[in-house]
């Protein structure tokens, strides 16, 4: 085992501290001139894309240096690394695989650029968890794909002004499915292989402003909304935009890039929180007694930073496979339930520290923090609903690692 | 031997559920609640609920109420809960109880019948800023000067603050040089001090009285903060005409955590309900997701917490009622259980219903911050275990 | 709400009591003789077999007595109330109900007067929890029946003259069955519906002692013997002696006596192990404090109590209704979930109050009260795997009472 | 940057695998502790493993080991693990290692080749009868008389003591005023009091030295209790010829955490691979238990539960060998999370095996053995925890 960097790494990170050093400054995150400012000098790094290759633009870091550079943002809680946060998580490395010259030609530099949000346009009401049932449906009319049917929890949709879309196509000899009623097709595809639930899936790129598309936001439980419903009648899109070949769309939304997978942004973000919580335990006083001194509360943040640590360290040795060139698989689920179990039990954790007071959402005292622990703990849904629930990771460890049959 | 409802409670408990079911749907409750004439309570509801005489079923006919013992409301709040109804019910019970049983007959009759009939809303007010349920969290001062007595001091996440006519509170009761306690002059400052304790009644409108709500997750059940600033109210406000010492305070507080766990039973039932149904309709790989046992049993184990906490409600309004000697431990054992599965069931229920289970849309999300509203009040679980610990012999 | 006794039951309780202080005396259960001249006053007062009716020799007693008499010998921790347990608990109920007169006649007074043990012989290797699936075989010829295959988890057959078996027959035109190799007819079996299932179960009373049955004790983890496995090789049984029809033995082994359910004598034996931990936690002193100063151990033994009072409160409910003559179904499962959770529990928690002490098994110090607390904390799979696992009883609550669709 | 095992390493854990599949299965390992003769150390089984240099694999090259760094243990520790492998090899490591870090050279030649080689067992003795991990659990005394230090007390749960040949012991010296510690003169019991503890050298054989077996759960791991009655030792077996103070007894502790730390991922991937097996094999309603979701995720929590517990006991080792700064707080974090999983993966194990998981006949039931005795040694759950919440800044 060994921790230490080699030193090219070494260098790399000590390029990425004197960047920083010399352009973050404290609070300014909120400052959009100094964002613009940011925003303009990472993409000078071509930190931006960092994991592309560097012909479409990118910065084609190694595994290592993207842990190394990720690592040391989340460390300093530096601003994102570009502004098109869907399209460079999600959208970029699809087209840069499937495709045409002329996608990559008219897309990705505006990603890497940040000119304009994308969106993505996989989930729909009865497909949940279950991605490959969708229904939304597009059928080919000349030299258009006519798209119907909806889709739901589009973060963003409302301020996005492209979206990849998926929908299920009609095939040659598959008529029958396409015309069918949407519900059937739902159940029928359920019932047969996965394969085949996911033959018939394409994948578009769309303009938000075609016409026939209708975005409404979802409020959620907090009383803001990050995501949206998005409803297709009718809407002609351009074979053109299809992204790679018919009924290819599950795997071109399945990047292959080599990107970093060990969690470490997340792993930050939960220390983050964290000590935020431990914080809040040392100030907050109840029944004349320091909340950090309760043996309850104190071993129960002990449990959280060692679950944490251990996601810490689960992500450096599957750091460690991907950079032997090891494929890596079901055992990331590892770190998603234990980030799921974290942001539930964390915000949980608050609210006891806090009694009654953690309930209030005002500004004002008894409220504390302007009420941010309220919203602290009403936040895990986001993660743990939006990145695959508790249980379907516990089917992929179940059925993919051990080895236990299917439902 | 009967531990259940005789026939004509549960012919009241199904009357109060078509009643609310037809009038108070959630549907409805939303709208009152986001009114923004809602200040903690509807004037319209408030009328309804005292139309059907809810606010003095449990007092004494001779003050105005209809005599039944404490069981019978049972029925009345798991309906209140099952629809998160935002009345000030409970908390007036709490004031007319507390009155009821320690106030002198000529306070009883001054002030019972206008709870029993409505037309005065009461609340107890117990936190200040230490959010202690203990004597030392009494910081209130109650000061004798003449004919008076003058209040200082602010209380905090006070139920229906802001629509209440009437606060019970609970004061240290302090000696005419001004901030020393009473027994401070003779230097114990052990169980005596816990004698130094009354309560006391304070008028809404009387000066020096100001309240302001408080904003919460939960907007069904409305707090506010009561600030006392030299308030001056005559000798006969003193509770009982006495210091009645702390455990005047801990029977107020354990009937309130009782009553808001009879309450609790409803809500976790229907959130139960909601779940379940959703867990059926909705399909998911081919089969409705309440198929899967990942699903099904987090069900089961929350049924299974919901009729054990309704058992340890059940007792504890009957052993306070009855005067029981466990009537303490029964209240923290059912406070307790019930804390920490309300919880669970309110994060289940929107953990299970995936994504529309958070948005605002959607029902079971009102029954998580229910939960969450739920824990601290009147003592969460750790209070609550500690409690039974201590007096189960630990 | 009324938890008061009415005059009569007043009464019956005063004679138990009187009894008790009469005929109890502290630390004489472990004695012969005191045994043997016990179990003869309990069968003079008829509170053997209490719940059977008075015709067959039984107390006729009514639900409330019975549980009245069970609370107050549970509370003097009395000796059981008869010897013949399995006979008294699963053998009687069932010849009572389904027996032939002569049948009635053998057996119904040697179990009262616990003349010799019974055994029960329901599971088997294969079936576990899924009862109706086992295939122990038994074709008739003649008179008699001749049963070939095996039984598990019979407790103490090796001290049993008779057991109560469950075999599945072949009746006409269903010889294909009987004839297939059990490994198949249990798959087919399961595919079947459950009344099909329950259909082929015939239930035989048996002589342990008649040739061709082999019983071979089961030693635990704890090393000693409870249960026992056994072997059927063409054991010839007069079909006189079987209990109710062929295709019957299903209804046959589920009484439908009105004895009260109420779990009472479980949560007094819970009441009485807490007990026990409370005073171990007081006594244990480690790391220089009291155990039951240590705020994680008072919380969940004051859990764990809240819980038994939970049980024993469901149980009174449980009583009210069959008080009341409405059926009692599923919900009797949350007590066996609550009991499964709080054997699991209580020993567990016992070996955290000790430490290494906990753990060892011999008589001396630093082993605490000669080793038992080991045997204590490895005693819960008796209860929780014998009475059905936890996951079984979870089915049944979210089918049965959620109306949850069954896998 | 490498979280993982060199292709050196790896293939030597693949060699100690098929070693002690083929040699050691549990079958074997039920007979060596079934045998009358085994009263805590086969010698049989301790000659394989001798011959193997598993002693010394660690130790330095000048004193006869084989030099490997400390994470080369762990790819053996973790078969030993799954196969419940009854050996004092992580005793005489510990007792090795100690003597390696804190010995004055001459000690360090005297000593070490000897446990290298396997011709003598070591173990370290820390427990008395307050059983506390701490400096005021350490009772038993030293006495410097003239040239040799007269021991008294008695150690308990002294893992693999009868076949021990050399105890290292953690001792309070006191002065030669019997019974009066060494900093008792000058008033001050703070602090100071942890530089009285000193650590000795034991040898079986010296005269006062008994040792008696102490019966457990878990027959593989057998434990007993050594009584110190005046036993006379040369100064020079006082360890590092100086009064090392707590900070070294609590290094010892902490690598014997890690090293059972390492050793118990072997036995919880034992028990959910033999768990695992089992729900695949097992029908019931028509479908192998492992269909059932009621089955699957529990397994699928352990699994989460045995990978992070993995990693939080690597870092463990690497960050004791590496003398980390966080190597403290990473020894608890691992055996704390460690402590419970194992109990959990034991229960779940013999509960989902149903009726044949605690028949004596089936293995999984020795996991829970294993388990319960996993939990308490070396520091339990709570323990760890509340460690950790202090190195934390709590």
């Amino acid at each position: 085992m060994d921790f230490e960097l080699t030193e090219s790494e070494r260098a790399f990170r000590d390029e990425v501290r004197a960047f920083l050093d010399e352009n973050l400054r404290e609070g300014a995150a909120e400052s959009p001139a100094f964002l613009a400012e940011w925003t303009k000098k990472v993409r000078a790094k071509r930190w931006v894309g960092f994991s592309w290759p560097r012909e479409v633009g990118g910065g084609g870091g190694s595994i290592m240096e993207q842990v190394i550079l990720k690592d040391e943002m989340a460390k300093r809680k530096a601003p994102p690394l570009g502004t098109c946060m869907m399209g460079l998580a999600w959208v970029g490395p699809s087209i840069i695989q499937y495709g045409t010259e002329a996608q990559k030609q008219k897309y990705i530099p505006d990603i890497l650029d940040g000119k304009y949000q994308w969106c993505t346009g996989y989930s729909e009401p009865d497909s949940g968890s279950d991605l490959a049932s969708l229904k939304c449906r597009a059928v080919r009319e000349g030299d258009d794909y006519v798209v119907t049917g909806q889709k739901i929890w589009t973060s963003l949709a409302m301020w996005a002004k492209k979206m990849i879309l998926l929908v299920r196509t009609a095939r040659a000899g598959e008529g029958a499915e396409s015309g069918s009623p949407s519900g059937g097709a739902a159940t029928d595809g359920a019932k047969r292989g996965a394969a085949s639930k996911h033959s018939g899936i394409t994948c578009l790129l769309v303009d938000m402003e075609t016409p026939g598309i209708t975005v409404r936001p979802i409020r959620n439980m907090t009383g803001s909304a990050h995501f949206a419903e998005v409803f297709f009648d009718g809407v002609r899109i351009p074979v053109e935009n299809r992204l790679g070949d018919e009924g290819q769309g599950w795997q071109v939304t399945i990047s292959a890039l080599a990107s970093e997978r060990s969690s470490i942004a997340e792993v930050h973000g939960l220390v983050r929180k964290i000590d935020e919580v431990k914080a809040l335990a040392r100030e907050t006083v109840r029944g004349g007694r320091r909340m950090s001194e309760d043996p309850g509360i104190r071993r129960r943040i002990a449990q959280a930073e060692a679950k944490i640590e251990a996601m810490r360290l689960n992500g450096m040795r599957f750091l460690t496979k991907q950079l032997r060139g090891e494929p890596l698989g079901a055992e990331t689920s590892i770190n998603k339930l234990h980030r799921a179990a974290l942001e539930i039990g964390l915000g949980e954790l608050a609210l006891e520290i806090l009694g009654s007071a953690g309930t209030l959402t005002g500004s004002e005292a008894p409220a504390v923090d302007e009420g941010r622990w309220a919203r602290f703990a009403l936040g895990w849904p986001d993660v743990v609903i939006g990145g695959g629930t508790p249980n379907i990771q516990k089917n992929i460890i179940a059925e993919r690692i051990l080895g236990l049959p299917k439902d | 031997m009967n531990f259940g409802f005789t026939d004509d409670q549960r012919f009241l408990g199904e009357e109060v559920h078509k009643f609310l079911e037809s009038s108070y749907p959630l549907r409805t409750v939303r709208e009152v609640v986001d009114s923004p004439t809602f200040g903690g309570s509807d004037a319209t509801l408030w009328n309804r609920i005292v139309s059907l005489g809810w606010p003095g079923l449990c007092l004494s006919e001779a003050h105005g109420g209809a005599g039944l013992d404490l069981e019978t409301l049972i029925v009345v709040l798991e309906e209140t809960g099952r629809t998160l109804l935002p009345s000030p019910l409970i908390s007036t019970i709490l004031a007319a109880r507390a009155i009821e049983r320690f106030g002198t007959s000529s306070q009883r009759q001054s002030w019972l019948p206008g709870l029993a009939d409505g037309s005065r809303i009461g609340t107890f007010a117990m936190l200040e800023a230490g959010d202690s349920l203990s004597p030392a969290g009494v910081g209130t001062t109650g000061r004798v000067e003449g004919n008076a007595i003058v209040l200082s001091g602010e209380k905090r996440f006070v139920p229906d603050a802001v629509g209440a006519g009437l606060f019970v509170i609970p004061v240290r009761m302090v000696d005419e040089r001004a901030g020393r306690s009473a027994s401070a002059g003779n230097g114990d400052r052990g169980d005596s001090s816990l004698d130094e304790i009354a309560l006391v009644f304070v008028d809404r409108e009387a000066p020096g009285v100001s309240v302001s709500p408080l904003a919460g997750m939960d907007l069904t059940k409305p707090m506010g903060t009561v600030t006392l600033s030299d308030v001056r109210i005559p000798l006969d406000h003193l509770l009982g005409e006495t210091r009645l010492g702390w455990s005047a305070v801990e029977w107020i507080l354990d009937l309130g955590a009782a009553l808001v766990t009879a309450e609790a039973v409803g809500s976790v039932e229907a959130a139960l309900e909601l779940t379940t149904r959703f867990a059926k309709d909705r399909i998911q790989f081919g089969h409705p997701i309440g198929h899967f046992q990942g699903v099904k049993h987090p069900l089961a184990e929350i049924y299974v917490d919901l009729e054990s906490f309704r058992s340890l409600a059940y007792y504890a309004i009957w052993a306070i009622d009855h005067d029981a000697p466990d009537a303490k431990l029964a209240v923290s054992r059912a406070k307790a259980y019930a804390s920490d599965a309300f919880a669970q069931a309110g994060i289940l229920g929107v953990q299970l219903h995936g994504g529309v289970g958070y948005t605002w849309e959607y029902d079971i999300q009102l029954y998580l911050k229910r939960s969450k509203w739920f824990r601290p009040i009147f003592g969460d679980a750790d209070y609550h275990y500690e409690r039974a610990a201590r007096l189960g012999g630990l």
